[in-house]
C-alpha cells in the first residue's frame, strides 16, 4: 500500500550542494520505497517556505518532511499542518512551534566544535585564524560560528578577521584574497561551508600560501572530500545529508503505516581528515 | 528647367485607424524644380513626406522614381536612392554634440572598421555651420541648444547628406528673416546643381519668393496645381482653406501709459541668462520680444516663468516682488506659459488632447470628493478644439498622432483653458496654418482686451507686426531697443536684431 | 448614434489591448493548470493563491507610483524587512500590537521621506539612492536584531496574515485588495496619479504645465515606504516572526508583477488593474507549478517561458 | 583663437562634469583607505582589486552598451554561469581547453541573439526578456550539472582567472582592461558608438536618421552575451570549477558600476571610462572595508554611505 503514499518535500534551497544531494538521495529513497515524492525549494526564503508548504497543503500530501529555512518562521506552517492533520518529519533544522511527530537533528554548533578541535590539533593550540561565515543572520551561519568560537575558547588561537562570503565559493575566493592581503601573518581559515571553504583554497594557492594556512569546511561535499585527500584543505565536517534523508522517508512510511516514531534523531557528525 | 520627372505619385492613399490622412494623391516632381507643398494643418503634407522616406508605407498606390516603380522600405532605404527630408519634428539627438548629430548616419570618413576621423568630422562641421552664419560650436551638445538653433542644425544635417531630392517640411519655423534668407541662398546654390526639392510651409511670401511650382492639399487629396510665377495669394488661400483671410492688423495699437504695471523686471537675471534685463508691461498690453535664432528669447520667457534659477536682480507682479522656486509657484498669481517646443516642453504626447488640454488646471474638472469627472474633462476639451479648429476634432486622439500644427493647437488651448491673468508665449504660432492663424490672433487681442497681460516671444517680426503694441528686440541675451509698433518695420526690426553695436 | 457605438467600441478596444489581453492569458493559465491538476481550481487554493500574493500585491502599488513617476524603488525588500523587524521589536517591548504597527508605518514613512529626499533635493538618480539604502536598512536590520529573528510574538497578530474573514477569505487578501481600490482611484481617478504620469511621462512638460514635480516625487516614495510598511508586517504576521533576512529579493518580483502588468520602466506608462493581473499571473504560476510537482530546476525554465509565451499572446491579442 | 581656447575648455568642464569628479572620489576613498589600512595601498593589493573587479567590468562592457541603447540585461549572471559551466563540461568531455572556450563564447553568442531577437523582433521589454531567460538559463545550468559543481578542471585552465603577467599582474585585469580598450574605441570612436547612444536617446530619431536601429539592438545583447561568457570563463577559471550558481545577483552589480559610472537607465547617457570607474569604485569599497574586517552587517551600511556621499561630492565637484 506503500504506493498511495505522497509525500511532500520542503527544502530551504537547492543552490547549496549539501542540499542538492540530500535531495538526489531522497529521490532515489523515493523510488525505492515506491512513494511519490514532491520536492519545492524555497530558495532561501522564509516566506517562499511558508507558501510552499500551503501548496503542499493544498495538494493533500500524506506527510510533509520540512528542511527549514528558519525555525522560529516555520512555526506558522507547522501549526497549519497539524490543523490539516498532515504529520511533518523536520529535518537539519527543527521547528520552534506546533507539533512533529519526528525531528532529525544535525547538530551545527558540534560540527562548527568539530572543525575547531581538530584546528586547534592541527596549530598546537596557537596561532591566527580568519572566519569565512554563511549567509548574514541564517541559522546555520549562527550555529557554526557560535560552535566554533565557543571551543576556541581557553586556546591561544585568534581570530584575526570574520567575513561573510555569503557560502559561494567565488565570494569565499574574494573575500579570502582580501584576508590573505591584510593578514600577512595567517595559520587557518575557518569556512561555515565547503563551498567557501574550496574558494579559500584557489586564493590561497594562488598567492602561494598552501603550506602555510590550513583550510577547514563543513558538509564534506564530493570536492571537498577530493580536496582533503589531496591535501589541499585540513578538513570538513560530515553530516551525511543523503542518510539522514534516508532515514526521514523511512521512518515517514513507518509512521504512515501505523508505528509510532522517536521525538528526536541525532545524525552522527564526523571529521574527515586525510588518512 | 526640364520637364523630366523624377518623382510622380499615383493615388498614394494613407490611413491611420480611422483617420484618412491621404485620399488618393496624384503628386509629380520635376527635375531642378523647387516645388511647394501647401495646405491647412492636418491636410496630409507631413505624411506624404514620411511615405517618400519610407517611415510610412502607403496602403495603396504607386511610386515612381526616374520612372521606375519603387517601394521605399525605410529611411536607410530612402537615403540610398539619394532622399534626404528635413522632418517638421526635429530628428536631432539631444545628447550628442553639433557635428555627431549633422553627420549621424551620414559619417563622411570612416576606416573600414568604422573609426570615425574626429577631428575631420568637426572640421567638415565647422565649415557647414559657417555656411549659415549661426555661431554655434560644432562641440556643443545639441540637448543645450535652443530650439531656433536646432531648426538650423537638422537643415545643415539634411544638407550634409548631398541628396538628389530634399524634402523640407516647415524649416523655417521659429526663424528670423536672416537665417530664412541664409537658408534660400543655400537653396538658390543647391537649385543650380540640379537638387530637386519640396518645400513645405504656412508662410506664402516663403513661398513666392522660391518656389517655382505649388501643390495644394486639403482633406489627404490634391486640390490644385499652380506656377507660382502666374498665381495669387487669394488664390491659393481660397484652394488652401475655401475662404480667404484678411492680412491686416488685428487690433489699433495701444499706448499703455497710465495702465497698471502688471509685470516688472528690474536688472532681473537667471541662471541661463547671459544679461539682467529691465522692462514693464501694463494691463491690457501685447508686449513682443524679438530677435534673431539664439538671441534668448527662450532663455527670458522661461525665466521669467521661473523655470531657471534667479540669479540677480528683481520680478514685480503687481508692484510686489515675487520670488519663484519652480513654475508651480506662478500659480497663485494666474500666470501661463507656452512653451516653445511642443514636443519636449508643450505635450505628453502618448496621452489624449482632453488629457492634454486639462492638465493645467485640472481642478476644474474635479467633484466635490476630488474624483475627476470624465464627461466635464470631455467638455472642456471639445470648446477649446473647437475655438482652436483642431483638425480632426477628436479630443480622445493621442496627442502624438496629431499633425504638427494640431499638436501646436493642443499646446495654445490648454492654457488658454485656463483664463490666466498673465501669459507668456514663445513662438506660439510655430507651424499653424493660415486660417487657425487668425483665430490665434484674435484670441489673443480679446484677451488684452479683457484686461489681461500678453507677453510674445516670437522671431517672427510680421507676426509681432500685427498684433503687439510694443516690441522689444533682444541681442546675445540683452534688451537692445523698444518700438511702438507705429514706428517700425520689419527691416528697423531686424537691424536691431542683428545691430553689430549689441556686443558689450 | 452610430458615434455613439463607435465610441464604445473603441473603449473597448483600448481595454482590451491593456487589461484584457492580460486576463485572458490569466484565465488561459487558469484553465490549463485546472485541466492538469484537480487540485488547483478549488476555492480553497485559489483564495490561497490570493494570500500568497497579497504582499508583492500590496508592495507593488507603491512600486507602480514610483514606475509611473519615471524612478525606481531597489530597497522595497529591505524596508519591508526592517518595519517588520520594528513592529516585532515594539510588541515586544510594549506589548501593545497597535504599538507595533505603528512604529513599523512610521519607520516605512521615514524611508520614503529619506529616499524620495535624496532623489528629489540630493538629485541622486533612484537607482543608486534605493540600492544604497536596500543596503543600508538591511544591515540596520542585521545590527538591530544581531541576525536572529524575533519570535513568540502575540499570537493575536497573527490574523493579519493568516487569519481568515468569514473563515473562508484570508485577512491579507482582503487588506491587499482594498490598498489596491485605494491605488485604483488615487491613480485613476484623482489629479495625483494624473500628475504622477505626466511626470513620469514628460517631466518638463509637467514642470512648465505648473505640477509640483518635487513634491511628487517624495511622494511616490513615501507611498513606497508605507506600502513596505504594510508588506513587512503581513510577512511577520504570517510567520508570526520577524526575519532580519525577510523579502530579500522582493524588489524583483513586485517589479515583475508592475512590468508584466503593463508599465513602463521609463515612466508614465502603467495601470493598477495590469498591477493587479502581472502580480496575480505570476502567483498562479508558481502555485500551479508547485502543485505539478514541478522540479524547481524546472520551474524557473517553465515559468521563463510561460512568462514569455504570455507577453507575446497578449501582444497579438492586442493587435487584433 | 578665443575659440579655440573657449571650445578646450568647454571640452575640459565636460570632462570634469562626468569622469574627472568620479576619479576624485576614488582617490579619495583610495586615500582613506590607505591611511586607516596598512595593507591598502600595496602594489599586490591594488592589483588584487583589479582582479576582483574584473569579472564585474567585463561583463560591464557589454551591460554598458545595453544601457546606451535604452534598454537592459538581467540576464548576465545566469548566462556567465551557464558560459562556465559549458566551458567545464567542454573541458572535460573533449579533454581540450580551447574547445571547452570556444563552447562557451559559443553560447554566449547564442544568448546574445535569443535576447536581442526576443527584444526587436517580438517586441518585448527587454526587463521582461531578460528576467525571464535569467531564470530560463539559471535553470539549464541546474539541470546540465544537476545542481553540483563540475570540478577538477585542468590545471593550466587556472591562467586566466589566477595567472600573472610578469610574475605580477593578473591575466584577469589584462583581459578585462584590453576588452575596455576595444570598447572604449568601439563606443567613444566608431560611429557604431554614436549609433548605439543615438537609439539610446532617441529611437524614433536615429530611424529617421537612417540608422539600422533594430541590427544595432540585437548587437548590443550580443556583445552582452559574448562578455557574459569572457566574465564565466574568467570565474570558472579563477575557481577551476564551474558552479552552477555562480554569478548570481551580478546583474546588479554590474549595473550599479555602470550606472555610479554616470549611465543612464534610460538610456544615450554613458562612458566605457565612467563604467571603469564605477566598477573599480566599488571593488575599493569592498576591498577597504574586507581589509579593515568591518563586519558584514556593517559593511552593507558602511558601503551604502559611501555610496551616497560619493554621488553627492561628485555632483557638487562637476557644478562647481
Ligand atoms: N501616426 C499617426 N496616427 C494616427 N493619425 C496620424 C498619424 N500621423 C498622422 N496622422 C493624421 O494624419 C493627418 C495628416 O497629418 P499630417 O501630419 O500629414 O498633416 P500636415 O499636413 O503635415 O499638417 P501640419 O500643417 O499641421 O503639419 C492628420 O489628421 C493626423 O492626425
Ligand atoms: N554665448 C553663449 N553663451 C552661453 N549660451 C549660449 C550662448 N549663445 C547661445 N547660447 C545658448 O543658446 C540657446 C538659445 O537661447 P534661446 O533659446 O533663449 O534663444 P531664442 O532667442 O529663443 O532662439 P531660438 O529659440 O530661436 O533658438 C540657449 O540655450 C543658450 O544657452
Ligand atoms: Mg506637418
Ligand atoms: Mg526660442
Amino acid at each position: 500500500q506503500a504506493q498511495a503514499y505522497t509525500i511532500g518535500f520542503a527544502v530551504s534551497t537547492l543552490e547549496n550542494p549539501f542540499f542538492v544531494t540530500m535531495k538526489d538521495a531522497a529521490e532515489a529513497k523515493a523510488a525505492e520505497l515506491g512513494v511519490t515524492l514532491m520536492v519545492l525549494d524555497a530558495q532561501d526564503s522564509a516566506e517562499t517556505q511558508a507558501s510552499q508548504v500551503e501548496d503542499l497543503i493544498t495538494r493533500g500530501v500524506d506527510l510533509m518532511i520540512i528542511n527549514p529555512v528558519d525555525s522560529d518562521a516555520i512555526g506558522t506552517s507547522v501549526i497549519a499542518c497539524n490543523n490539516a492533520s498532515i504529520p511533518v518529519i523536520t529535518v537539519t533544522r527543527s521547528s520552534n512551534s506546533g507539533t512533529v511527530v519526528q525531528h532529525l537533528d544535525i547538530d551545527n554548533k558540534e560540527a562548527g566544535k568539530l572543525d575547531a578541535e581538530q584546528l586547534i590539533k592541527d596549530l598546537g593550540g596557537k596561532g591566527k585564524v580568519a572566519i569565512l561565515e554563511g549567509f548574514a543572520g541564517s541559522s546555520s551561519a549562527i550555529d557554526r560560528e557560535e560552535g566554533f568560537v565557543a571551543a576556541l575558547e581557553g586556546s591561544q588561537i585568534e581570530v584575526v578577521a570574520s567575513l561573510t562570503a555569503n557560502y559561494s565559493r567565488e565570494e569565499g575566493a574574494t573575500v579570502t584574497e582580501d584576508i590573505l592581503q591584510s593578514n600577512p601573518e595567517l595559520d587557518a581559515i575557518y569556512a561555515h561551508n565547503d563551498e567557501m571553504a574550496l574558494g579559500a583554497v584557489r586564493s590561497v594557492a594562488a598567492a602561494g600560501r598552501s603550506a602555510e594556512i590550513k583550510i577547514y569546511g563543513i558538509d564534506a561535499t564530493d570536492d571537498a572530500l577530493a580536496a582533503v585527500e589531496s591535501g589541499e584543505m585540513a578538513a570538513t565536517v560530515q553530516q551525511q545529508p543523503d542518510v539522514q534523508i534516508q532515514i526521514a522517508l523511512e521512518n515517514a512510511v513507518k509512521y504512515l503505516d501505523g508505528e509510532t516514531l522517536e521525538p528526536l534523531v541525532n545524525i552522527p557528525l564526523k571529521l574527515i581528515v586525510k588518512q | 528647367m526640364n520637364e523630366e520627372l523624377i518623382l510622380s505619385l499615383r493615388g498614394i492613399e494613407k490611413s491611420f485607424g480611422g483617420v484618412h490622412a491621404l485620399n488618393g494623391v496624384d503628386f509629380e516632381l520635376r527635375r531642378g524644380e523647387v516645388h511647394a507643398l501647401l495646405g491647412e494643418n492636418g491636410a496630409g503634407k507631413s505624411t506624404l513626406i514620411k511615405i517618400l522616406t519610407g517611415v510610412h508605407r502607403p496602403d495603396t498606390g504607386e511610386i515612381l522614381l526616374r520612372g521606375n516603380p519603387v517601394t521605399i522600405a525605410d529611411p536607410i532605404d530612402a537615403r540610398r536612392r539619394g532622399i534626404a527630408a528635413i522632418y517638421q519634428e526635429l530628428s536631432l539627438i539631444d545628447t550628442l554634440t553639433v557635428a555627431e548629430n549633422i553627420f549621424l548616419g551620414n559619417e563622411p570618413v570612416v576606416t573600414p572598421l568604422g573609426v570615425s576621423r574626429t577631428r575631420q568630422l568637426y572640421a567638415d562641421s565647422e565649415a557647414f555651420l559657417k555656411r549659415f552664419g549661426i555661431a554655434i560650436s560644432s562641440h556643443a551638445v545639441v540637448g543645450d541648444l535652443g530650439l531656433g538653433q536646432k531648426r538650423v542644425i537638422e537643415i545643415v544635417k539634411a544638407l550634409a547628406i548631398n541628396a538628389e531630392i530634399l524634402l523640407l517640411d516647415e524649416p523655417t519655423t521659429g526663424m528670423s528673416r536672416a537665417e530664412i534668407d541664409t537658408l534660400f541662398g543655400i537653396m538658390a546654390s543647391l537649385k543650380e546643381k540640379n537638387v530637386t526639392m519640396i518645400y513645405i510651409s504656412h508662410y506664402l511670401d516663403e513661398v513666392f519668393r522660391c518656389c517655382d511650382r505649388a501643390t495644394v492639399f486639403r482633406d489627404g487629396r490634391n486640390v490644385g496645381r499652380f506656377q507660382m510665377a502666374a498665381a495669387t495669394v487669394p488664390e491659393l488661400v481660397r484652394a488652401m482653406i475655401g475662404h480667404t483671410v484678411s492680412g491686416e492688423r488685428y487690433r489699433p495699437a495701444q499706448t499703455a501709459d497710465g495702465a497698471e504695471t502688471v509685470i516688472e523686471a528690474r536688472w532681473f537675471q537667471s541662471a541661463v541668462m547671459r544679461h539682467p534685463v529691465s522692462f514693464r508691461v501694463g494691463r491690457g498690453e501685447i508686449v513682443g520680444f524679438t530677435g534673431i535664432v539664439g538671441a534668448g528669447k527662450s532663455e527670458l520667457a522661461g525665466s521669467l516663468f521661473g523655470a531657471h534659477r534667479k540669479t540677480g536682480g528683481e520680478l514685480l507682479l503687481h508692484g510686489k516682488p515675487v520670488r519663484f522656486r519652480s513654475p508651480h509657484d506662478t500659480r497663485a498669481y494666474g500666470m501661463a506659459y507656452i512653451p516653445e517646443d511642443r514636443k519636449s516642453q508643450g505635450l505628453i504626447l502618448s496621452d489624449s488632447v482632453e488629457d492634454n488640454i486639462v492638465l493645467p488646471h485640472i481642478e476644474q474638472i474635479e467633484n466635490r470628493l476630488g474624483l475627476l469627472i470624465s464627461r466635464k474633462k470631455r467638455a472642456i476639451a471639445q470648446r477649446m478644439g473647437e475655438r482652436v479648429r483642431l483638425q480632426p476634432p477628436d479630443v480622445r486622439m493621442k496627442a502624438g498622432n496629431l499633425s504638427g500644427g494640431n499638436q501646436q493647437k493642443v499646446v495654445l488651448g490648454k492654457w488658454l483653458t485656463a483664463e490666466p491673468d498673465i501669459i507668456l508665449l514663445d513662438e506660439p504660432t510655430r507651424g499653424i496654418d493660415i486660417g487657425a492663424k487668425a483665430e490665434i490672433y484674435r484670441l489673443m487681442t480679446q484677451m488684452a482686451d479683457a484686461g489681461k497681460t500678453v507677453l510674445v516671444f516670437s522671431s517672427e517680426m510680421e507676426e509681432l507686426l500685427s498684433i503687439c503694441d510694443r516690441i522689444l528686440i533682444l541681442c546675445k541675451g540683452g534688451i537692445v531697443g523698444e518700438k511702438q509698433v507705429g514706428d517700425a518695420t520689419v527691416e528697423s526690426l531686424l537691424t536691431l536684431a542683428l545691430g553689430a553695436d549689441c556686443d558689450e | 448614434m452610430n458615434n455613439q457605438t463607435r465610441t464604445l467600441g473603441r473603449k473597448f478596444m483600448r481595454f482590451l489591448r491593456g487589461e484584457l489581453g492580460l486576463l485572458l492569458i490569466l484565465l488561459l493559465l487558469c484553465v490549463v493548470f485546472a485541466y492538469v491538476s484537480p487540485y488547483f481550481m478549488v476555492e480553497r487554493n485559489l483564495l490561497n493563491i490570493t494570500r500568497q500574493v497579497s504582499i508583492v500585491l500590496t508592495v507593488a502599488m507603491g512600486m507602480l507610483c514610483v514606475i509611473l513617476s519615471g524612478e525606481i524603488d531597489l530597497s522595497v525588500g529591505s524596508t519591508a524587512a526592517l518595519c517588520g523587524v520594528a513592529a516585532a521589536w515594539g510588541m515586544k517591548t510594549t506589548g501593545n500590537i497597535w504599538l507595533g504597527i505603528g512604529l513599523a508605518l512610521g519607520l516605512g514613512l521615514l524611508v520614503g521621506i529619506i529616499n524620495g529626499t535624496l532623489v528629489v533635493y540630493a538629485r541622486i538618480p533612484s537607482f543608486i539612492v534605493t540600492l544604497a539604502t536596500m543596503g543600508i536598512l538591511r544591515g540596520v536590520c542585521m545590527v538591530w536584531t544581531n541576525g536572529k529573528p524575533i519570535s513568540n510574538l502575540p499570537e493575536s497578530f497573527s490574523v493579519l496574515g493568516a487569519g481568515y474573514v468569514l473563515n473562508i477569505i484570508p485577512v491579507a487578501t482582503v487588506v491587499s485588495l482594498l490598498l489596491v481600490a485605494v491605488f485604483y482611484v488615487m491613480l485613476q481617478r484623482t489629479k495625483h496619479g494624473t500628475y504622477i504620469k505626466a511626470i513620469g511621462a514628460n517631466r518638463e512638460a509637467a514642470t512648465l504645465s505648473a505640477i509640483h514635480v518635487d513634491r511628487y516625487k517624495v511622494l511616490v516614495f513615501v507611498a513606497a515606504g508605507l506600502m513596505c510598511a504594510i508588506g513587512g508586517l503581513i510577512t511577520t504576521s504570517k510567520l508570526l516572526s520577524a526575519q532580519p533576512t525577510a523579502n530579500v529579493g522582493l524588489e524583483m518580483d513586485v517589479l515583475s508583477g508592475v512590468i508584466l502588468g503593463g508599465a513602463s520602466l521609463s515612466g508614465g506608462i502603467g495601470t493598477v488593474v495590469g498591477t493587479l493581473l502581472g502580480s496575480l499571473t505570476i502567483g498562479v504560476i508558481n502555485n500551479g507549478l508547485n502543485l505539478l510537482n514541478v522540479s524547481s530546476y524546472y520551474q524557473e525554465i517553465v515559468k521563463g517561458i510561460i512568462i514569455i509565451f504570455a507577453v507575446v499572446i497578449k501582444r497579438n491579442k492586442a493587435t487584433q
